[in-house]
């Protein structure tokens, strides 16, 4: 059964999220895959969204992480606050966050691109939740298109801690320990972050993608994973429902 | 304990609590009748120069009548907190109300795409901006709601996020860990859209309240719009439901379909062909006439609303709201 | 017409709630002057208990200040963690607090009767909420028997600030500024305190009380307003209301 | 900045939230019913040395049947936080139960007078003490649920409560006035009485909530008594209702008329007369027959409320609660 990247992407995702879990979603992507995998390997996930949709039962993607269907039937409509302590109590295992920029510690800009904060070339709309999430979650990921521009050698700014300048940076700077970046989900591997050095590590490129393509399209030094593998592709079970329930309307999947 | 960090960014409120204590001191506690229209509140309520926070989350639960009136009375210098600004934030750049912000999430609508008129004040060095993020703005809420000059954090550490705010890095005295220590945030003015409201300004809200119940307590003076006007009754006999209570709030205007064209929970659905409508017209260099039409040109809310669709409009968002198929979609 | 000493104390202190204003109370006394001060001079007060009821319209005296009447066709019906912060922002005008000891400076004491803590000769409750809004609310006020084992040369803990040490020591100490003790409101006089010496200083006796046995009944100097007067007696008004509708079943003036 | 108190008091708990953490992360985020008896919930999640919090306000809303238990299986060495504990203090002082105790407001039962029995634990030195106030505690378990080791507040200063307590000072980084650095408060049991919960342990609760809320999400385990059990779907008809989520739940016991003799919002008023039983028996050194007759001699709260006059007791509380003049009154 074909698929396109982003179906790939969303399974992936998907599949990286734990059953009995919690995890904090914004719209888009991360959303289908929560929404996926609730419907496949992890019946009971618990969908976080920032403003304070807590368990909603997701009648249709949400256009916004405040709109009412964020809040669906949910078991608990509360508040950005009760959300965000959630976080930083520590019950929250997952959160994906975006970005126009990220660096092999997984530190990510969602703020400016340019080199002077004054007067940027393009203002972006800053960290929104981002910064928070990352901060206090157990294990953030991230779902991204893979160019060199994307992938930088340095953020023009870094909006969101990922491992910052490496091993023990983020408990020097004061973030809650064992926290920090799990996974990367690019439109071409997929990479983890090396325990040793906090580095990104491609685990496995999708099919048909070669180790080359992976580094003509990344501005830094990945490092690789000894078992490097081929990423699984959707199965059609997944791609059903991604297809039938999660996005009938192809907002998301539609963009590849 | 103070190790402040290399901020670039300024305070544009006072966190100092006996400074806000001395003017809480002197608000009214009279329960009176606050009903005024749009107009008056803005006229008397916000003034150049004020700092503002606007309740809702961009384009959910927002006060759209008041802020159309702040770009038609041409407020201008206003502070703006950046707390998932969206709609609200694109609406008061196209007036150029704002000369400083703190930013969390400003000049995109989520999923919609970014405004060109939010990232030119921003691009064009018209806005002094100070970094921070969404967590960071509600916990600057709740401590000034709290009444206490600041509250410690585990955010923006080790980020350019920090090095562009302007709060200070603390040492806990049990812990010795490093904390964020983010001053209270107490705005001039609150604006925020509710359900429903009595005539002394009672509040409920249903739904995710984001952070509205901080930003009521928060703000110095309050202006409230209100999908319905209620019984004072109505509020007493479910005293749980009160999200806002009178003696925080300075206006109550009731405006039904307040939110549009955000959406506004259990009533209708954001109206996304609008909303494109307004970002097309930016990309294309034709805010000006847009402006004019949809605010400038028009005398008040009901005006607006009626060019938009009226209630014919209405209904369909409402039908979307409650997942219905109704004959519009 | 005739009353007793309680029902004095009582009118008085409701005569002393301004209107438009918000009082934080707890039962008994407290209760009943606010409760008669809603019905004659101040129909406006708003009536906060520190559990979280806020602006009920109190059915009959509640025996708790959390109970069930406490937030009767409220306002509000919050938390403590609400009540408290309003107080702390500033927003609260008044409060009543009681206590076994009471000195010159109006610290109040309900930790223990003894000099060793640890070891006290009798346990009292502690703070509860006392030193909260003590602490917090703008003015302060005692209503209690008048004796000299209650109005101390010291205090045997300090549970709730008065004025501490005297000028400037509540500012020193970090408490807001502006706050502190109002008025002590006895069965023998009403006091309020001097302003360049933080002391107590009473400013009117009951009728029929003379001050000698007003000093008699004292462990410390008084200081005397120079103006000394004759408390105002309850009027009719104040006493029918006060016995028909806020106290009918005399729980709280029958003790006098 | 950290200046210290002459502080003479202990923390019982550990502030530091990395160690909390810890356990969250660990702590079952499975939505399984977690219906049991009252007797397995403190058997299994109430250990002798766990510090404990109690939900409600002393004589209202409280877990009485478990407050029983705890007596009954003859937990001991116990701490206690002692936020307006009043007759639940009164329960767990008669069992003997605890061996310290962070006091706001303890062996009080307002306005009912002192317990004889609560006083002595104290004033013989059976229980270490530490001072606080309720609003004190109630932001130290804020802190907890915040997932911060602190929250700065401005009550304490200057009195022999805070020599007494065992809080830090702090100077404000940006206002340098002083504060309170309050503690956060991590127990390991909250045991809260709810008017509905489903078998998950998703919550409500109606009329006040005290320090319910942050109580249930600063607790490392949580016992939920509940008058009602209702059908899952309840809760996600009206998620703004839920006031603890079944995340935070490890035991859901449906206990009705559980907070008797205390009195339960919108169901039936505290038993007076019963409460000055009590009173009167530890007055009369006859707490032990007491305590044998109604806890140790009763197999569980069935028994204990049948002995206190049963369903015909509480219709009578129930008129009572409504300010109906019934037959009883």
């Amino acid at each position: 059964m074909s698929y396109n990247r982003m179906e790939l992407m969303i399974c992936v995702a998907a599949r990286n999220l734990e059953d009995e879990s919690i995890v904090v979603v914004g719209t888009g992507a991360p959303c289908a895959a929560a929404m996926l995998a609730q419907k496949t390997s992890a019946p009971n996930l618990t969908v976080f969204f920032e403003a304070g949709g807590m368990g909603p039962q997701l009648p249709s993607m949400p256009i916004s992480v405040g709109d009412s269907r964020t809040f669906h039937k949910a078991l608990a409509a509360s508040s950005m606050p009760e959300v965000m302590e959630t976080c930083q109590r520590g019950m929250v295992d997952y959160t994906f966050i975006g970005g126009a920029q990220i660096d092999m510690y997984g530190n990510v800009n969602s703020t400016i691109i340019g080199s002077d904060y004054h007067a940027p070339k393009v203002r972006l709309p800053g960290s929104g939740g981002a910064n928070d999430l990352a901060s206090l979650c157990w294990r953030t990921m991230v779902m991204t298109q893979h160019t060199r521009r994307r992938l930088v050698e340095k953020c023009d700014f870094i909006t969101t801690p990922g491992y910052l300048t490496g091993p023990g940076a983020r408990e020097a700077a004061g973030l809650p320990a064992g926290t920090g970046p799990y996974k990367v989900i690019t439109d071409l591997c997929v990479a983890g972050f090396d325990e040793e050095t906090c580095r990104m590590k491609v685990e496995s490129v999708h099919p048909g993608v070669t180790r080359k393509d992976v580094e003509e399209n990344t501005s830094f030094e990945l490092l690789w994973d000894d078992n490097l593998g081929i990423t699984e592709p959707p199965n059609e079970e997944e791609l059903r429902i991604l297809r039938n329930e999660v996005d009938p309307y192809r907002y998301i999947i539609g963009r590849a | 304990m103070l190790r402040a960090t290399s901020t670039d960014g300024a305070l544009f409120v006072n966190p100092d609590p006996d400074e806000a204590r001395e003017f809480f001191r002197r608000k009214s506690r009279k329960m009176v009748n606050k009903v005024m229209t749009v107009k008056e509140a803005v006229r008397e309520l916000v003034h150049d120069g004020d700092y503002i926070a606007v309740g809702g989350f961009g384009a959910i639960r927002i006060p759209t009548a008041v802020l159309h009136e702040i770009v038609r009375q041409r407020k201008k210098h206003l502070g703006l907190s950046g707390h998932t600004a969206t709609h609200d934030c694109q609406i008061l750049a196209a007036g150029e109300c704002f000369d400083r912000c703190d930013i969390a999430y400003v000049v995109g609508l989520e999923a919609r795409g970014l405004s060109m008129a939010s990232r030119r004040v921003f691009e064009r060095g018209m806005v002094k901006a100070v970094e921070w993020t969404n967590a960071a703005l509600a916990w600057r809420y709740k401590a000034a709601a709290m009444g206490i000059p600041f509250i410690p954090a585990r955010v923006m550490l080790g980020t350019d996020t920090a090095k562009y705010s302007s709060f200070k890095e603390i040492e806990c005295p049990y812990t010795k860990i490093k904390l964020a220590a983010l001053p209270a945030l107490y705005p001039d003015v609150g604006i925020i859209h509710v359900h429903r409201s009595d005539v002394y300004g009672n509040c409920q809200i249903d739904g995710i309240k984001i952070s509205d119940e901080d930003i009521a307590r928060a703000s110095k003076r309050v202006i409230i719009t209100t999908e319905r006007l209620v019984p004072h009754d109505d509020i007493r006999q479910n005293p749980e439901c009160t999200v806002i209570p009178y003696y925080c709030v300075d206006a109550v205007i009731e405006v039904p379909y307040g939110s549009y064209p955000g959406n506004m929970p259990y009533e209708y659905y954001s109206d996304e062909e609008h909303l494109n409508e307004w970002l097309t017209a930016e990309r294309e260099g034709r805010l000006d006439e847009f402006l004019e039409q949809y605010i400038y040109g028009t005398e008040d809310f009901y005006e607006y609303l009626q060019l938009c669709g009226g209630l014919k409009k209405i209904t369909q968002l409402r039908n979307q709201e409650f997942l219905i198929e109704g004959i519009y979609t």
